[in-house]
């Protein structure tokens, strides 16, 4: 059933009667060509793809709770393809293209809203680390300016030009960038895959991985055994649990990424705005909330829920930067899980088990590559071929010293 | 959180500074054969365990201790805090 | 006037404030909602969604409807509760959220138009034409939505943080607190009783029981008199416990001022506490709950707890005429209440068929409330009795009264999860609740007040004997102890619109509709209708919410979900958890030795991490930054030039093992270092990455002295700290940092060593043989002052570093600049510093930017092979050892016209500037005034091998390109003679 | 003797004190200081040497001990600040190495660190808004090192809610005297 404008107005009329379940509660089938676990944005994402882009009829997402239920409901909203390396800012790119056409393409209004991302510099060096970073993006057809502090002053003059500890000198903007309803690109891959035949099939677990000599033949679930050709696992924040069912040890921590929402307030803030002397990025909600977050706690956590510390710290960026929204009230914290990987950059990769594919380490950017990391996955899973903006996210990239370390911080997942 | 610290008793988790798995201690020797292997594993792969989880704290705001806190990473729940160096003799790393 | 008589206010005194322009009496003790509906004022506020009137619905903190801003100017506060801000005199409350005025709110229409915005509808439109959305259809979603507004100026109130530490923690002072409280007080445990309202003693202040021989409010007030004795105890009213975080820290709220106008000088508005506590008990109360029916959202519909604080409290009612619905026997307490202050009671319309009867006010049992009238305001509801006819119910007040909901919301934050009571028909704590924590009163789901008191104590009791104290249960007051008796209604069923979540406007429909679109479980229910989703937290809408989807889909409620609650138990304002951290003390300043003297030359500074240091020194007549720089280059290396360099990182190694240690920790060896020498060493990080580089001087046979650079200092000094205690436990090897103990100067220039013989103490030869290139030792200036020489060079000049106990550090300075007029010394800054260091070739913070190896920095020789030292091991790996790795070089402009600027990249001279094409980036960029134009360092492919290849150094983002060439990274004096003269 | 004039940390020629309400914060700059590491496998003879040196045993972890003229601190596993008059011991380092020689390492640290004594009714109100150790129940000779407003600081309670030490690397002094009078005037 297609959304329309039209279709809202009629339903209207007639009292919403013909409002079908955006998508269908399905029970596990014995055996499916692919099955995705984990039915979360990427994993949604991926069985789109493989049903619209490459016509596989035979596609499962199972899911342990309900879908949506992770970070892609539990992030800041933001998209951006603002990145330094060039193992990054292709893919990163590619997913930017994706989110501009998103809507019409699954038929869902996920409010993209391209209101711009500027990250804040303070010192000479930052703007000269941000003059090579957006020169990368140009070299790589992405769009980028570099503001001064006038500049900045110009689009956001309630910041702390004034009395400020670390004084603004600048800007990258990144005009591209913006926000999308979270929530809304999980219902709207689900619907879309969903009404392509794609099963997607909640409460159900993954407990175990049918390996026979060296080939995935399917997972076992809490609600029994499911067969497959293929198996992808993309279960951002329980990648390290569900791949040791597999026997397998990754890159990765588990980490706990805390994220703020005020109460509603009439609009205030135009643009993604990041500090770039403390812990501190912030957007508007349509709905009038400031949604604001900071760095992790930085501790290893499954616990989806932080500590005051970094609450105090990301609230003292936000009151350095901008002490207009301290009477603002924050309303609602919590917490995702983070896959932290080692270089700070994802993996979408065959594992050393055939059949067996993985996707995850997203560190903070999982939201964004939403898209781009379903429709790579997808690729991967039906041709047994990277995409090309996702040929360096391997897994043997750290035993042959290829780290793609956009923050230059080593093996230290904490610090990405 | 609190860090039940061995000498100092509880202490504000602030006043530490994290770094990870307790297996960093086990730094491989440099002249094995398959070192560079050897160092990969030992540097990038992590057991992640969701439950009691080993790990370095360095108190930094503090005695500059390095700390090997038993901490359950589902509810935070600490069971034990010793001092780095001794588990590091224990296992083995004397000069 | 509808004031009523008694209540705990304070009739002496009269208080003028103003809501909306006009202005009105209230007395202190009340609070805005309170003084307004005494005002006969029932019309607070406008909707969410449909922009509906509203009036309040609570008389607490968990008010979805009358919020307000508060205050005027940079001190405005938005979406600010009128049920629980305090009175004060020259109040100023405005309505928000409606477009014109209140009463006639043009959104309004939206109203009419709502079957086009059921829930969701916004998914489903809007989506063409594309370009549309930012344009036209957010702009006007964004102005229709959000609530109250900020006022855009920077929060001119200052913000206290604070840290306390008690055996027990007690949150609520209700009976089950107070008596709790009394109960360990006693005991003589360290003791915090906390309570988010200005007048402590819960639902005693709002109930007419007694307690033995007195009221409840009056034994609140004696209890609250002893504790204030007792040194033990530490009560703090006006304090919300907004979250239970791990180990047994709790964040608390005080609001210090806000019931002031203004904060008095130097005092906080708010200090957000930090409280440790061994136990903590939940004595938090419970939350009346709603029956949504048909138009159940009209100005003068509250719930009936609410109608009896606002009468016994605040000595205040909504209206003359009120009826009662209920499905439990509280509805029968609110009616006797009001009743016994002259209030009419219209009808109690029982949902029970087994309803109590009375002939003090007319009772409809088994009915329901079905709709109601009144545009701004109630003016009737219509009753369908039990006989099935409908009657029309004439009243300008409405109390609702659907059953408590105890508030669980701390047990929840860390993620335990409330069980249903089928007895009470509701969430009581259960599952895993925070370590440490204990319940009881009404958030225990005890709703009397005798069990409330008994509760407290009991759980004091076995807190405290948790921690060995013995304590003895106070003696308790004879009080109210009647069983709780409820039929569960949530809703009742019909056609129009039932208001489940009030603020948000999300309706019985709502629910339905998402229902029959999938979106079922309580995580999509709640993002897909954004029910529970307001200022509110959902604290009166969330159970109805379910228990409307559990009859769609046929489940009990429990098995169709519970919502756990996060923190902040209600808002908390941004500034509070920030304290004093903000603006210009959001992190300290660190000062250098000569800043003072700096500060009185005028020197223009710098942040460096927390450090500011001197960036050039202007002159007079000079009017540029480049000016400055220029001078203070070209002077250095002309005659001499001095330096603060005492920020950069000083740590003293000591120990039999030292030599070793640095070994391991240095890529390149440092055992047959000699006394009285000092060596540049670089530190690998583990994976092969540089991490940071310096000079080590060697003191002693068992003494070093390491320099780190500015911005790496913690984190090497940590890094060196889990070298010596986790890999090597039993090194001798011991460190400390010294970094301020001395004040350290650097001295440049061929007239270096002239300049500094004046200072030096005749005893010590600093000539060229005594004291070589690399050499250092303990020497004395000025006459006997104990200091260190260590003859090393960032700048390529003939060089010294000078090092004196850090208080002398300032007039080292000025002799520094008084003997060195002679010789035309200048002062240089970090600017000139860094030019310098581009024109020797020296890498620095912008090259080992945490990705580069000491091949890419043209070092790879360094790393010592015949040693184990971190990072030794995975530098081997092919991907840092490829043939055309990026390495260090230098960069000169082909017509030396040009400038280019760092983070160009570079593009072979005749290829497309594209990704596919680029060979690599300038890290630093400088004018040279000795070499009269640009230079720079960067990265480039194989750059070793390509010297005098022309290429281009593009800087798109800047619409800049320049022909550059490649030349040997040492700009000045590559053969370093002068570093040896 | 030299001739340069020494500046004390907040930058003034002499220490400053001041009275805010019922607290009084004093730039203490009379006293030498220098850390004491006590070498890997020297722990006898280091307990030896110390005990003649310093007239008695090193304070146990998260004390200090008064003396004459050697107050100590503990500061780390084997490791103490030892402190002394200026006047007598501006040399301090170099005193004590000669009383330990090999078994201890002995790093002057006199100029490294700015020492604020907060005295008076209000003080642990006072710390109470500025630091998460637990103030009010320090006992006199309870040291320890914090965090204090995003400083590492030493607190060291001199008399039980009456009288404390803090210290703090030198260069953020202007800092921690603003941290500490600006608590000051709140509890006022």
């Amino acid at each position: 059933m297609r959304y329309s404008g039209f279709r809202v107005l009629k339903e209207a009329l007639t009292g919403h009667k013909g409002w079908k379940p955006a998508w269908r509660d399905a029970a596990p089938q014995p055996r499916y060509d692919i099955v995705v676990v984990g039915g979360g944005g990427h994993g949604l994402a991926t069985a789109y793809y493989l049903a619209k882009v490459f016509s596989k009829s035979s596609v499962a997402v199972i899911e342990k709770g309900w879908i949506g239920g992770g970070n892609v409901g539990r992030n800041t909203t933001i998209i951006r393809s603002n990145y330094l390396l060039d193992g990054n800012e292709p893919f990163y790119e590619f997913s930017m293209k994706l989110w501009e056409g998103l809507e019409q393409d699954f038929n869902f209004n996920a409010m993209v809203s391209q209101r711009g991302v500027l990250n804040l510099c303070h010192t000479d060096g930052q703007r000269d680390a941000f003059r090579r970073r957006a020169n990368g993006m140009r070299l790589n057809g992405v769009d980028a300016e570099l503001l001064d502090a006038d500049g900045v002053r110009k689009m956001a003059p309630f910041l702390n030009f004034d009395a400020a500890r670390f004084p603004i000198k600048g800007g990258l903007l990144q005009p591209r960038g913006g926000t999308v309803r979270h929530d809304a690109v999980a219902w709207g891959y689900a619907r879309g895959a969903d009404s392509r035949g794609v099963d997607i099939i909640q409460n159900c677990e993954v407990t175990g991985f049918k390996i026979d000599n060296g080939t995935c033949l399917g997972v076992e679930t809490t609600r029994g055994f499911i067969g497959a050709g293929k198996v992808g696992v993309a279960v951002a924040g329980s990648s390290g649990q569900v791949m040791a069912k597999a026997g397998i040890r990754l890159p990765i921590e588990s980490h706990v990424l805390q994220a703020f929402v005020s109460e509603g307030l009439k609009p205030i803030i135009p643009a993604v705005i990041t500090y770039g002397a403390g812990h501190f990025y912030v957007s508007q909600s349509d709905k009038g909330g400031l949604v604001f977050g900071g760095d992790i706690d930085g501790y290893n956590s499954y616990a989806q829920r932080g500590n005051l510390p970094v609450v105090e710290d990301v609230c003292e960026g936000g009151m350095a930067l901008m002490p207009m929204i301290g009477r603002a009230k924050l309303l609602r914290m919590w917490g995702g899980i983070m896959d932290m990987s080692m270089d700070g950059s994802p993996i979408i990769d065959k594992t050393d088990i055939a059949g067996l594919y993985f996707n995850g380490g997203w560190c903070y950017g999982g939201f964004k590559a939403t898209p781009a990391s379903g429709m790579c996955f997808a690729h991967l899973l039906a041709t047994d071929a990277p995409h090309e903006t996702a040929t360096a996210y391997r897994f043997d990239r750290f035993r042959k010293g290829l780290m793609i370390d956009e923050k230059g911080m080593g093996a230290q997942p904490n610090l990405h | 959180m609190i860090i039940p610290h061995p000498l100092l008793g509880p202490r504000d988790s602030q006043e530490f500074t994290y770094l990870g798995d307790v297996s960093l201690i086990d730094r491989p020797d440099w002249q094995a054969t398959g070192a560079v292997d050897q160092f990969h594993d030992y540097l990038y792969l992590r057991d992640n365990p969701a439950g009691l989880h080993r790990e370095l704290w360095f108190h930094e705001q503090g005695d500059r201790s390095w700390l090997v806190v038993t901490r359950d990473t589902r509810t935070h729940e600490i069971t034990g805090a010793e001092l780095a160096r001794d588990v590091a003799r224990t296992k083995g790393r004397s000069t | 006037m509808t004031r009523l008589s008694g209540g705990l206010i304070d009739r002496s005194q009269t208080l003028s404030f103003s809501f909306d322009g006009k202005s009105y009496g209230g007395h202190p003790g009340d609070t805005l909602a309170s003084a307004l509906l005494s005002n006969d004022v029932r019309l607070m506020g406008r909707s969410f969604k449909y922009h509906r009137p509203r009036g309040p619905l609570t008389a607490g903190s968990e008010e979805p409807n009358a919020i307000v801003e508060l205050r005027n100017g940079a001190r405005q506060e938005p979406n600010a509760r009128a049920t629980v801000a305090e009175l004060y005199d020259g109040l100023n409350a405005r309505s928000q959220n409606s477009v014109g005025s209140l009463r006639f709110d043009l959104l309004a229409v939206n109203d009419l138009l709502s079957p086009f915005f059921a829930a969701g509808f916004y998914y489903k439109t809007f989506m063409w034409p594309k370009a549309f959305w930012e344009k036209l259809y957010e702009p006007m979603i964004r102005r229709a939505a959000g609530l109250g507004s900020l006022d855009g100026q920077p929060d001119p109130d200052m913000y206290d943080k604070g840290f306390l530490h008690s055996d027990l923690l007690i949150i609520g002072a209700g009976p089950a607190g107070l008596a709790a409280a009394l109960t360990a007080g006693r005991a003589g445990a360290d003791v915090i009783l906390a309570d988010e309202d200005f007048l402590l003693g819960g639902r005693l202040n709002s109930e007419t029981h007694a307690l033995g021989d007195t009221s409840g409010s009056d034994w609140a007030k004696a209890a609250l008199a002893e504790l204030a004795s007792l040194p033990n105890v530490r009560v703090m009213s006006r304090t919300t416990i907004i979250g239970a975080m791990d180990h047994g820290i709790y964040g608390a709220l005080e609001r210090v001022s806000d019931h002031l106008r203004e904060p008095a000088p130097d005092t906080p508005r708010q200090t957000f506490w930090r409280i440790y506590t061994t136990r903590s008990l939940l004595c938090a109360g419970a939350t009346e709950r709603p029956i949504a029916f048909e138009n159940n959202d009209r100005p003068g519909i509250m719930l009936g707890s609410a109608l009896r604080s606002y009468a016994n409290r605040w000595a205040a009612c909504a209206a003359q005429d009120v009826a009662i619905f209920t499905n439990n026997d509280e509805g029968h307490r609110t009616a006797e209440d009001l009743l016994t202050k002259g209030v009419r009671i219209a009808a109690v319309i029982d949902s029970r068929a087994d309803a109590p009867k009375t002939n003090r006010y007319e009772v409809f049992a088994g009915s329901v409330v079905t709709n109601s009238a009144g545009r701004l305001g109630l003016t009737s509801v219509s009753v369908r009795l039990a006989n099935g006819e409908t009657r029309k119910v004439a009243c300008q007040g409405l109390g609702v009264s659907g059953g408590w909901n105890p508030n669980v919301h701390l047990t929840c934050h860390q993620r335990g999860r409330p069980q249903w009571n089928a007895d009470l028909a509701a969430f009581v704590p259960g599952g895993t609740l925070p370590p440490g924590m204990r319940v009881a009163g009404a958030a225990q789901g005890i709703l009397s007040t005798a069990g409330a008191l008994s509760s407290g104590a009991a759980a004091a009791v076995a807190a405290l004997s948790d921690l060995g104290i013995k304590a003895k249960a106070i003696t308790l007051p004879k009080a109210e102890d009647t069983p709780f008796r409820i039929t569960p209604l949530f809703h009742v069923p019909g056609k129009g619109r039932a208001w489940l979540d009030q603020q948000n406007d999300v309706t019985v429909k709502d629910v339905k509709l998402a229902h029959q679109e999938g979106y079922i479980s309580v995580e999509h229910l709640k993002r897909y209708t954004t029910l529970g989703m307001a200022t509110d937290q959902g604290k009166t809408s969330n159970i109805g919410g379910l228990a409307v989807m559990a009859e769609m889909t046929g489940k009990s409620i429990p098995d169709t979900g519970t919502t756990i609650y996060r923190p902040p138990y209600t808002p908390v304002s941004i500034a509070a958890f920030a304290g004093r951290s903000a603006g210009p003390d959001f992190r300290p300043t660190r000062l250098t030795p000569s800043h003072h003297w700096a500060a009185q030359q005028g020197a223009v500074f710098v942040e460096v991490g927390m450090w500011l240091r001197a960036q050039w020194f202007p002159q007079a007549g000079e009017t540029t930054w480049r000016q400055s720089v220029d001078r203070e280059v070209l002077a250095t290396r002309k005659s001499v030039g001095i330096c603060d360099v005492t920020t950069l990182g000083k740590i003293d190694v000591q120990g039999t093992d030292a030599a070793e240690f640095l070994n391991r920790i240095y890529a390149n060896p440092f055992g047959k270092l000699a006394v009285g020498k000092v060596r540049y060493g670089l530190m690998l990080r583990e994976d092969g990455i540089a991490m940071d580089d310096g000079t080590t001087a060697r003191l002693a046979e068992d003494h070093f002295v390491m320099t780190t650079t500015t911005a790496n200092a913690v984190g090497v000094y940590r890094h060196m700290e889990f070298c010596r205690q986790c890999l090597w436990p039993d090194m001798d090897v011991q460190i400390i940092s010294t970094t301020e103990a001395w004040a350290q100067y650097s001295v440049a220039g061929p007239n270096a060593r002239k300049l500094l013989q004046k200072i030096v103490d005749p005893a010590f030869d600093i000539g060229n043989d005594a004291f070589p290139y690399m050499g250092c030792g303990d020497i004395t200036v000025c006459g006997g002052l104990r200091a260190r020489l260590f003859r090393i060079s960032f700048s390529g000049e003939l060089a010294f570093e000078i090092a004196v106990p850090t208080r002398y550090g300032d007039a080292l300075m000025r002799r520094l600049v008084e003997v060195g007029q002679e010789f035309d010394a200048v002062v240089y800054g970090t600017e000139a510093l860094g030019v310098m260091r581009i024109e020797k070739g020296h890498a620095a913070g912008n090259e080992l930017n945490g990705t580069t190896t000491a091949l890419n920095l043209g070092m790879g020789g360094m790393v010592n092979k015949k040693k184990d030292s971190i990072g030794s091991t995975l530098s081997e790996r092919e991907g840092l050892n490829r043939p055309d790795a990026l390495c260090l070089v230098g960069f000169r402009p082909v017509n030396h016209a040009d400038n280019f600027a760092a983070g160009s990249h570079l593009i072979g001279k005749d290829d497309v500037a594209n990704a596919a094409n680029d060979q690599g980036y300038l890290t630093s960029v400088a004018y040279s005034p000795n070499l009269g134009h640009t230079i720079g360092l960067g990265f480039l492919k194989n750059g070793a091998n390509r010297k005098g290849e022309t290429l281009r150094a593009v800087n798109p983002v800047q619409n800049a390109e320049t022909l550059v060439e490649v030349v040997s990274a040492h700009f000045i004096d590559p053969e370093g003679d002068r570093l040896r003269a | 003797m030299h001739d340069l004039a020494a500046l004390t940390p907040l930058g003034g020629a002499t220490a400053k004190t001041e009275t805010i309400g019922a607290v009084q914060i004093a730039e203490i700059t009379d006293r030498a200081l220098a850390s004491v590491t006590c070498r890997a496998g020297q722990a006898k003879a280091f307990a030896t040497a110390a005990k003649k040196l310093f007239g008695g045993a090193m304070p146990d972890p998260g004390h200090w001990t008064a003396g004459d003229p050697f107050g100590l601190i503990w500061t780390g596993p084997d490791q103490w600040f030892a402190e002394a008059p200026f006047a007598s011991h501006e040399d301090i380092a170099r005193l004590i190495k000669a009383g330990l020689g090999d078994t201890a390492s002995v790093t002057e640290q006199t100029d490294g660190w700015v020492r604020f004594d907060v005295t008076g009714a209000t003080v642990v109100d006072l710390l109470e808004r500025l630091c998460p150790v637990p103030v009010r129940r320090m006992q006199t000779g309870a040291a320890t090192r914090t965090l204090l407003e995003h400083m590492g600081c030493f607190v060291i309670c001199r008399t039980t809610a009456q009288a404390f030490s803090l210290i703090a690397p030198r260069s953020f002094a202007g800092s921690l005297h603003h941290a500490l009078s600006a608590a000051a005037r709140s509890v006022a």
